[in-house]
């Protein structure tokens, strides 16, 4: 760990309300945290479970996702679609151990530059205190598990078609008791 | 006639005075003041101060520190809250005023025998030792200590309140003072101030 | 010209497979006759020696079924990876890790607690645990050691098919062996079966409505179904808009509604998100309370959605677990 | 040509802009460059100042020529500005132009953020995410659509009247739709109009007649825009007519029944006049009320009385005189229900315009405590010569003139408790007032105001012309109006207590009158018009144009334009010249005759559908049928608006939106998260 | 309908007839008020001028007493006490550091404050919690041709209190007229009465004082009702000093809670109506309402 640990958020803003109010806090010039990271769509309707599991499994510490407030969607009633998902991905994420805080759904219309920033900040500041979730880190630590294996099996090769007896296991590793 | 010179040079502003002031919780809208002087407008003691409401924002902004501190005007708020409901910048002008009034006390700037520090610290030292305030004690040592003769004035009103039953030299006292002595004192140790 | 050698293998798998493998009836004799068997510990007898003592690549094709959650079968993947020229993910565990990966939601102390100490009906007043080696009669003998994570085969070692089920069909497994055999094969890392839904094969497809918006969820022991119409449109959660064909939508004829074991398509990353996706978005409620009062419906989401996936699922494992690697 | 490229290797150009200092004073753009000239694909990887330039464009086209490129990558402002020009110089370099992805390090990214290094750091992830997304680019096609050539405009002030002459006399037809029975708006009731004080009536009411009787623009007044749906170039609109118990085509304009009226006297408050005046309940709301027809009051007119369980029950004391006034016309129809009619247009511009500050907000300024504390707009009406007075100024007591008036400028507005905006038109027509009531009553005038904002052709002249006439001028807000008196001459009188600021002193002035510069706000249900049309708001209110600068008559939703005060406080001139722009908007979207839409339909792969028909229910747009014979579900193209909510949702991943594939989104996130 | 009571120094003092006015009004009414024990002073305006973090510190006591107490809620008759415990509630809400600090002095002796002890105001429960109904509904003597001016004061209504409207506060008036009084319109309901100025600095504080008063006469007030023991007393207090400088203006200051035993029937000495100096009017003749 050379460098300071930052908390890192992921945002998924609808291009109509969410995406315009960040562009209007950019007018603004109002400040918030340089953390979040913000990928475009269409409307909140179109994003799919599987970017938010993937942007926590790809290093993310915290996903933001941003939609047009209730009866205010551009396309009618993609943000309830999305709310529908948020309801229980929360509980799954739960089940898997992701504490709650580090998915948020806001509703954030074209004119609520000041909500981007505070929710942002407020996000920020809740990872901050949460601590990284770090899954990159965790599937190599998951992964060093295996890693004799591949050692072993290099080593076979490297020995061509060498016979004996099973791997040993290594001298470091305890019982269970 | 004595003319007096009254340009400010820079030299005579205390810097970071304002700043600091800005940055004591429910000080911090004092940034916005636009100088309508609505506060001046609603307040109704602002005829007798020396600066009105409006210019006490001003000059602390600018830091001008020794100027605010030594003016009538912070002694003269009754803390109505008549400016602070009507600012159209939702600044909270009687906190400010509160603040100000603090920080005259600690450097012990306001003009002596001036009864309203005095009363707000003979207020304060009565609180800490007994828990609750006498009013009559209290009112009674005030003149003592700022001005006996006019407390001759004010026998007349005494009297009257000792014969309706409101005015007593007795003093009220609370059980747990020395719990009271304690929260005062972790206050002082712990001051939110820097 | 020698027949082609074939192995069979299981790691942690329920042996259901090896049953397919008995299913294929008489169109096993037709395999028998063009393969040699060279290891198959559920029938026959070889030793661990016998494969190591081959060449590499000597094997044709292994067909390796069961999660891997032991260093023991770590190890056998990776002497059979060796020793094959296909090494095939033969079922829903080998794949996706299967019923065994749901293990993925506990830690091994909290496993190894529970089955050595908590279970009701266990008799161990020793409280005794797995060991790595014992003293037995002058011998030391090394034991696996049971590992913190669940795998699929291929998070181990590099696997060239995958056969999905639970178990796969036999129709599935011969045409494995078909193609295999007749050298006529599909890209490296298919997965042999259909790429497309259950729902294109299931019988009920056509009872599905177009315009279903759920009030409730149950599951199967809730009610009882409709024979005949969609699962969905009786409102149970089923995994087969989600999950691959090939299996002849086998549950759904057994008045069962589908439970994922096939995976998903090629074209999703993670199975359990995407139904989750497709159930929640056709939920009728617009407001948190309806919303969340219809998923009741839904108490275990992760058993749920990933029954067979969890170790293939983009989590994999419930993140907040230690790696008590040394059983500290 | 484009399809030739899309299956080769990526090869992709990145340019980083520097926005001048806009980008380059936060972000390092030299090495942005360069790190993203380290990553896979990337062949050509510059920082330039302004790329958006036509240098800079150019400078890409010559890389798409000199070094085969054929994926490229701009960073700098929001896509939402510039995506179309990038998009337009990629295409003119001969690439497909969705082989263009823009990243935004402007609005995103320098202008929000403090910290140099970290605002840099940014700026590589998403350009390293753009990188890693559009190398999965694919060649689209643009889709045209026609354009119905008739516009629908909403709300017939100035605005509404401007935009519709406008596009009426270019040859299209318009509806001018107005809820009020007449058009006109607010102007109408204006007496004289700042800084040159032309009569507003004599400039504004030709107009209205004009538009009244344009024979390319159908006037529906008194009636109301209730649903739209639809997108641009070819939207539904419902539209209710309201009843005003009068046959239009059969109405002539001359008004006898007003006088028949059994009430002799007029009775209720005018709301043209502001409650100032009287109106019988048949009536027409001023002289040259557009359209001349009369309008029935069902409130108040006695044969709509209400019986006690609520049903109508005629009044005895109805004869009926304004049906025999008709005679044979018989334009009176006390039968008329609500009418709802279905309209089809290609364009619609939305003028809705604006209410002002409710003063009895204002507790302190004694608006409703207090006779003779008025608002501005009831001063416009008393001083104008057709207004309840004829133009006399008397005060509530319907004979004294005032000899001292005050007039309290900022109500309601540049407050953060009311209306934080300063409502741009009061500091002109409090002046213009200053000077009507000095002219017509000789009073002395005072102003009180916080500064005088006089920025406009001839405005500041003005401000110089009230300064000779002895208007006074104090500044400081007032703090309260009262009517209690500390010295004899306050006696009776209406007293302003304000801090002179600029004397340093507070101030006690008794006047006989007050008037209120009650600010501008946004309608009451400017939410719901806003929904209706499916626009923003700003957290003010009024309706969000597209971008301040440089689109601001268009809004969010193409083809739906807004002009005039509901867009924000504004005045005449600068209404007029924005319905004229509005105007322009629509003109050249019809001239055009076709809009391009965005080609980031989504579209099913047929061969993988399992038609499961999860994703039919979730289209708002029905654009997703199922095909009974093959079994699968598809895509009505025409249909679909491009939201995703499908593709998001389909249990196999065999929906595809172009532009937002899976594969793309993956490729973003991996690239924000890569770069550590 | 149960509440700490929290009277403050006044209400023991120069205010003492709020009190024994109050206390039996709010029986009548079925309020039972209960006095916290040992309370404190609460930390009034004049420590806020020397320690704001003192003050606070004092005012949380309270708060922590009533809560150990198990209040729900706090009534604060003098308007005094109401602002600044109210004060010191949204301080504690709304700056961290000033929470911190409260904590940590409190803690000090063992105490603790949650903050989410409503305190209200004798006015606000009497028209929310008990309701005007059940007020008209104990009136045996209505206060019929009495002409009141209806006096808030500035700390009640701003700015914190939310039952009320802070530019005109309306529920003294409702409550006068459900006793049967005429309640007077005029502009000064919330105008400042002078505070502690008409003692440490009379020339400015008591002309406040003679504006009221002058204001209510001239409207043919029979007398003000007010919520504030400074109120009354400076109302009350200075007319001798009044005179001297202005005119005399001799209209009597009460409390409201005295009109409402008077309206309930209750005998004025047990109200502490002889506590003032301007002696109250006669009531118009005693109608008797069937109960």
């Amino acid at each position: 760990m050379t460098r300071e640990w930052k908390p890192r958020l992921v945002a998924f803003f609808c291009n109509w309300c969410t995406y315009t109010a960040a562009d209007l806090a950019g007018v603004s010039r109002l400040k918030y945290a340089p953390n979040v990271r913000v990928i475009r769509l269409m409307c909140s309707g179109r994003i799919d479970p599987q970017f938010i599991l993937e942007a926590l499994a790809k290093g993310a510490d915290g996903v933001l996702i941003g939609g047009c407030h209730p009866n205010d969607c551009h396309y009618v009633e993609g943000n309830y679609k999305m709310l529908r998902r948020f309801q229980l991905l929360k509980r799954m994420l739960q089940d898997m151990g992701i504490e709650e805080q580090r998915v948020r759904l806001e509703w954030i219309s074209a004119a609520e530059g000041d909500k981007v920033r505070k929710v942002v900040n407020e996000m920020t500041e809740a990872l901050q205190a949460l601590g990284p979730l770090g899954l990159p880190g965790r599937f190599e630590e998951w992964d060093r598990e295996v890693e004799h294996l591949a050692a072993t099996v290099q080593e076979k090769e490297a020995a061509g078609c060498a016979c004996g007896a099973p791997a040993e296991p290594r001298d470091t590793e305890v019982a269970h008791v | 006639m004595e003319i007096k010179r009254t340009i400010k040079y820079q030299a005579d502003r205390v810097r970071g005075f304002g700043r600091e002031v800005m940055s004591v919780p429910g000080c911090e809208k004092l940034k916005d003041c636009i100088q309508c002087g609505t506060c001046s407008g609603v307040c109704p003691l602002s005829i007798y101060m020396d600066f009105t409401p409006r210019q006490v924002m001003a000059l602390t902004r600018e830091d001008f520190k020794n100027e605010v501190l030594a003016s009538h005007t912070i002694w003269l708020c009754a803390s109505c809250y008549a400016c602070t409901v009507e600012c159209p910048r939702e600044i909270r002008i009687t906190d400010i005023m509160y603040e100000l009034k603090q920080r005259a006390i600690h450097e012990g700037v306001y003009p002596k025998r001036f009864p309203i520090p005095v009363l707000a610290q003979e207020f304060t030292t009565m609180v800490r030792q007994h828990g609750r305030v006498s009013e009559g004690l209290l009112v009674t040592k005030l003149y003592l200590k700022t001005n006996p003769i006019a407390a001759l004035g004010m026998a007349k009103l005494g009297m009257g309140l000792m014969k309706t039953g409101r005015f007593s030299l007795k003093q009220e006292n609370i059980k747990q003072r020395a719990d009271l002595a304690r929260i005062v004192a972790t206050v002082d140790n712990e001051s939110v101030k820097a | 010209m020698s027949k082609p050698k074939v192995a069979f293998y299981w790691c942690a798998s329920c042996g259901g497979c090896e049953e397919t493998v008995v299913d294929l009836a008489e169109d096993i004799l037709g395999v028998v006759e063009k393969v040699d068997i060279v290891l198959w510990p559920v029938a026959m007898d070889f030793k661990y020696q016998d494969i190591e003592a081959m060449a590499d690549k000597e094997i044709f094709a292994t067909l390796l079924n069961g999660a891997i959650r032991t260093s023991e079968q770590e190890e056998m993947a990776a002497l059979l990876r060796r020793k094959s020229q296909f090494l095939i993910a033969y079922g829903a565990c080998a794949q996706m890790g299967g019923i065994p990966a749901l293990a993925n939601q506990f830690s091994r102390d909290q496993i190894l607690e529970f089955n050595y100490e908590k279970c009701p009906a266990l008799d161990n007043p020793q409280k005794t645990r797995p060991t790595l080696s014992l003293q037995d009669d002058g011998r030391n003998p090394h034991l696996p050691e049971f590992r913190n994570v669940v795998r699929t085969l291929d998070q181990v070692v590099d696997v060239d098919y995958y056969i999905p089920g639970c178990p796969p069909t036999p129709n599935l497994t011969k045409a494995a062996f078909e193609a295999l055999l007749s050298g006529n094969l599909p890209p490296k890392g298919a997965v042999i079966a259909p790429d497309i839904a259950l729902c294109d094969e299931c019988s009920r497809k056509a009872t599905k409505p177009t315009n279903v918006a759920f009030t409730e969820f149950k599951r199967p022991h809730q009610a009882l179904a409709d024979p005949d119409l969609c699962f969905l449109a009786q409102g149970m959660v089923c995994m087969g808009p989600a999950t691959r064909s090939g299996c002849g939508a086998a549950c759904t004829s057994g008045n069962m509604p589908c439970t994922g074991c096939f995976g998903p398509t090629s074209r999703v990353r993670d199975q359990g998100a995407k139904i989750l996706s497709s159930l929640c978005a056709n939920i009728e409620a617009r407001d948190e309370d309806g919303i969340n009062q219809t998923l009741a419906g839904i108490p275990d989401p992760v058993g749920t959605f990933y029954r067979y996936g969890l170790a293939k699922s983009i989590l994999r494992r419930r993140v907040d677990l230690n790696m008590t690697a040394s059983g500290k | 040509m484009a399809m030739e490229k899309q299956n080769q290797e990526p090869r992709i150009g990145f340019y980083v802009c520097h926005c001048g200092t806009n980008i380059a004073g936060m972000v390092d753009c030299a090495e942005v460059a360069h790190h993203v000239g380290t990553l896979p694909n990337v062949v050509m990887s510059k920082d330039y100042k302004y790329m958006c330039s036509d240098p800079g464009q150019e400078l890409i086209q010559k890389d798409i020529a000199a070094h085969g490129l054929n994926r490229v990558v701009v960073a700098s402002c929001s896509p939402l500005l510039h995506e179309h020009t990038f998009r337009g110089a990629v295409e003119k370099g001969g690439l497909n132009p969705f082989f263009f992805h823009m990243v935004n390090i402007r609005e995103h990214d320098s202008w929000v953020h403090t910290d140099r290094q970290e605002a840099t750091e940014k700026a590589k992830a998403l350009a390293q995410a753009a990188i890693g997304r559009v190398a999965h680019h694919k060649a689209l096609e643009t889709k045209r659509v026609d354009i119905n050539p008739t516009t629908l405009v909403v709300g017939a002030g100035i605005a509404g009247i401007h935009t519709a002459m406008t596009i009426a006399n270019a040859g299209k037809q318009v509806v001018l739709v107005e809820r009020e029975p007449t058009i006109g708006g607010h102007m109408a009731k204006f007496d004289k109009t700042f800084p040159t004080l032309d009569c507003a009536a004599c400039i504004l009411t030709p107009k209205m007649s004009a538009a009244g009787a344009h024979e390319n623009i159908r006037l529906l007044s008194y009636s109301e825009v209730t649903k739209v749906d639809g997108f641009v170039g070819n939207y539904k609109v419902t539209i209710k007519r309201k009843p005003r118990y009068i046959d239009e085509e059969a109405c002539i304009g001359c008004q006898d029944c007003i006088p028949a009226c059994v009430f002799k006297t007029p009775k209720f408050a005018d709301e043209f006049n502001e409650g100032l005046g009287k109106r019988r309940p048949v009536y027409i709301p001023f002289p040259q009320a557009t359209p001349q027809i009369v309008a029935i009051d069902p409130n108040v007119c006695l044969n709509f009385k209400k019986g006690e369980n609520g049903d109508r029950v005629v009044s005895d004391k109805c004869k009926k005189t304004c049906v025999e006034a008709c005679g044979d016309k018989d334009a009176i129809d006390f039968t008329q229900t609500e009418r709802f009619e279905e309209i089809e247009v290609g364009a619609i511009v939305v003028a809705t315009g604006f209410q002002t500050y409710d003063a009895t907000r204002s507790p302190s300024y004694g608006y409703g405590r207090y006779d003779n504390v008025y608002t501005a707009l009831e001063i416009e009406r008393l001083v104008n010569a057709s207004g309840p007075t004829g133009g006399h100024v008397v005060m509530r007591d319907g004979k004294s003139e005032p000899k001292s008036v005050g007039i309290i400028h900022c109500v309601g507005s540049r407050d953060k408790k009311t209306n934080a905006w300063c409502s741009r038109v009061c500091c002109m027509y409090s002046m213009k007032l200053a000077h009507l009531l000095k002219e017509h009553t000789n009073a002395e005038i005072y102003n009180f105001y916080i500064d005088v904002r006089t920025p406009g052709k001839g405005y500041e002249e003005f401000y110089g012309k009230l300064l000779e006439e002895g208007v006074h001028f104090i500044r400081g807000r007032v703090g309260e109006v009262t009517d209690w008196a500390m010295t004899p001459e306050e006696e009776g009188k209406l007293v302003i207590r304000v801090e002179d600021t600029l004397a340093g002193m507070v101030r006690r002035i008794p006047v006989d009158m007050v008037v209120l510069a009650t600010g501008l706000e946004p309608q009451k249900d400017a939410q719901d018009v806003r929904r209706l049309f499916n626009m923003s708001c700003g957290s003010e209110g009024f309706f969000l144009e597209r971008h301040p600068k440089l689109a601001p008559v268009n809004t969010f939703s193409d083809g739906i334009y807004i002009a005039g005060a509901c867009q924000g406080p504004k005045d005449i001139p600068d209404t007029v010249a924005q319905a004229g722009a509005a105007a322009a908007e629509v003109l050249a979207l019809i001239d055009k005759g076709y809009v391009e839409q965005e080609p980031n339909t989504a579209f099913i792969l047929e061969d993988e559908c399992s038609g499961c028909k999860s994703c039919i229910p979730l289209c708002p747009y029905t654009a997703i049928l199922f095909d009974e014979k093959t079994d699968k579900a598809w895509i009505n193209e025409a249909l679909c608006k491009g939201c995703g909510t499908c593709v998001g949702s389909c249990p196999s991943g065999s929906i595809v939106q172009n532009l937002f594939e899976d594969q793309e989104i993956f490729s973003e996130i991996e690239g924000v998260l890569a770069y550590d | 309908m149960r509440y700490g009571y929290f009277p403050g120094c006044s209400l023991k003092g120069t205010g003492r007839a709020y009190e024994e006015s109050l206390l039996p009004v709010m029986q009548h009414l079925g309020v039972e008020m209960v006095e916290l024990d040992d309370w404190s002073c609460c930390g009034a305006t004049a420590y806020m001028a020397v320690d704001e973090g003192k003050a606070c510190a004092l005012a949380a006591r309270n708060l922590a007493l009533a809560e150990q107490g198990g209040f729900a809620q706090v009534m604060a008759p003098c308007s005094a006490c109401y602002l600044v415990l109210n004060k010191t509630q949204h301080f504690m809400q709304d700056y961290p550091a000033m929470r911190r600090l409260v904590d940590k002095a409190l803690g000090s002796v063992g105490l603790k404050v949650s903050n989410d002890t409503p305190v209200r105001h004798p006015l606000d429960i009497l028209l929310n919690d008990v309701g005007l109904d059940a007020v008209k509904q104990k009136v045996t003597r209505p206060l019929k041709g009495l002409k009141v001016a209806p006096y808030y004061g500035c700390q009640i209504v701003r700015p914190y209190s939310t039952f009320d409207d802070q530019a005109d506060p309306v529920s003294m008036d409702q409550l006068l007229q459900a006793l049967g009084a005429e309640v007077i319109d005029w502009p000064l309901k919330t105008k400042c009465c002078g505070g502690s100025l008409t003692g440490t600095l009379p020339e400015a504080g008591l002309r406040l004082s003679y504006i009221l008063l002058k204001e209510a006469k001239k409207r043919g007030a029979d007398l003000i009702a007010t919520v504030c023991p400074l109120c009354q007393f400076n109302l009350d207090g200075y007319h001798d000093k009044i005179e001297a400088k202005w005119e005399p203006v001799r209209v009597p200051t009460v409390y409201f809670s005295q009109l409402m035993g008077l309206a309930f029937g209750m005998p004025a000495n047990r109200l502490g109506l002889q506590r003032g100096f301007i002696p109250m009017p006669s009531l118009p003749r005693a109608e008797a309402v069937a109960a």
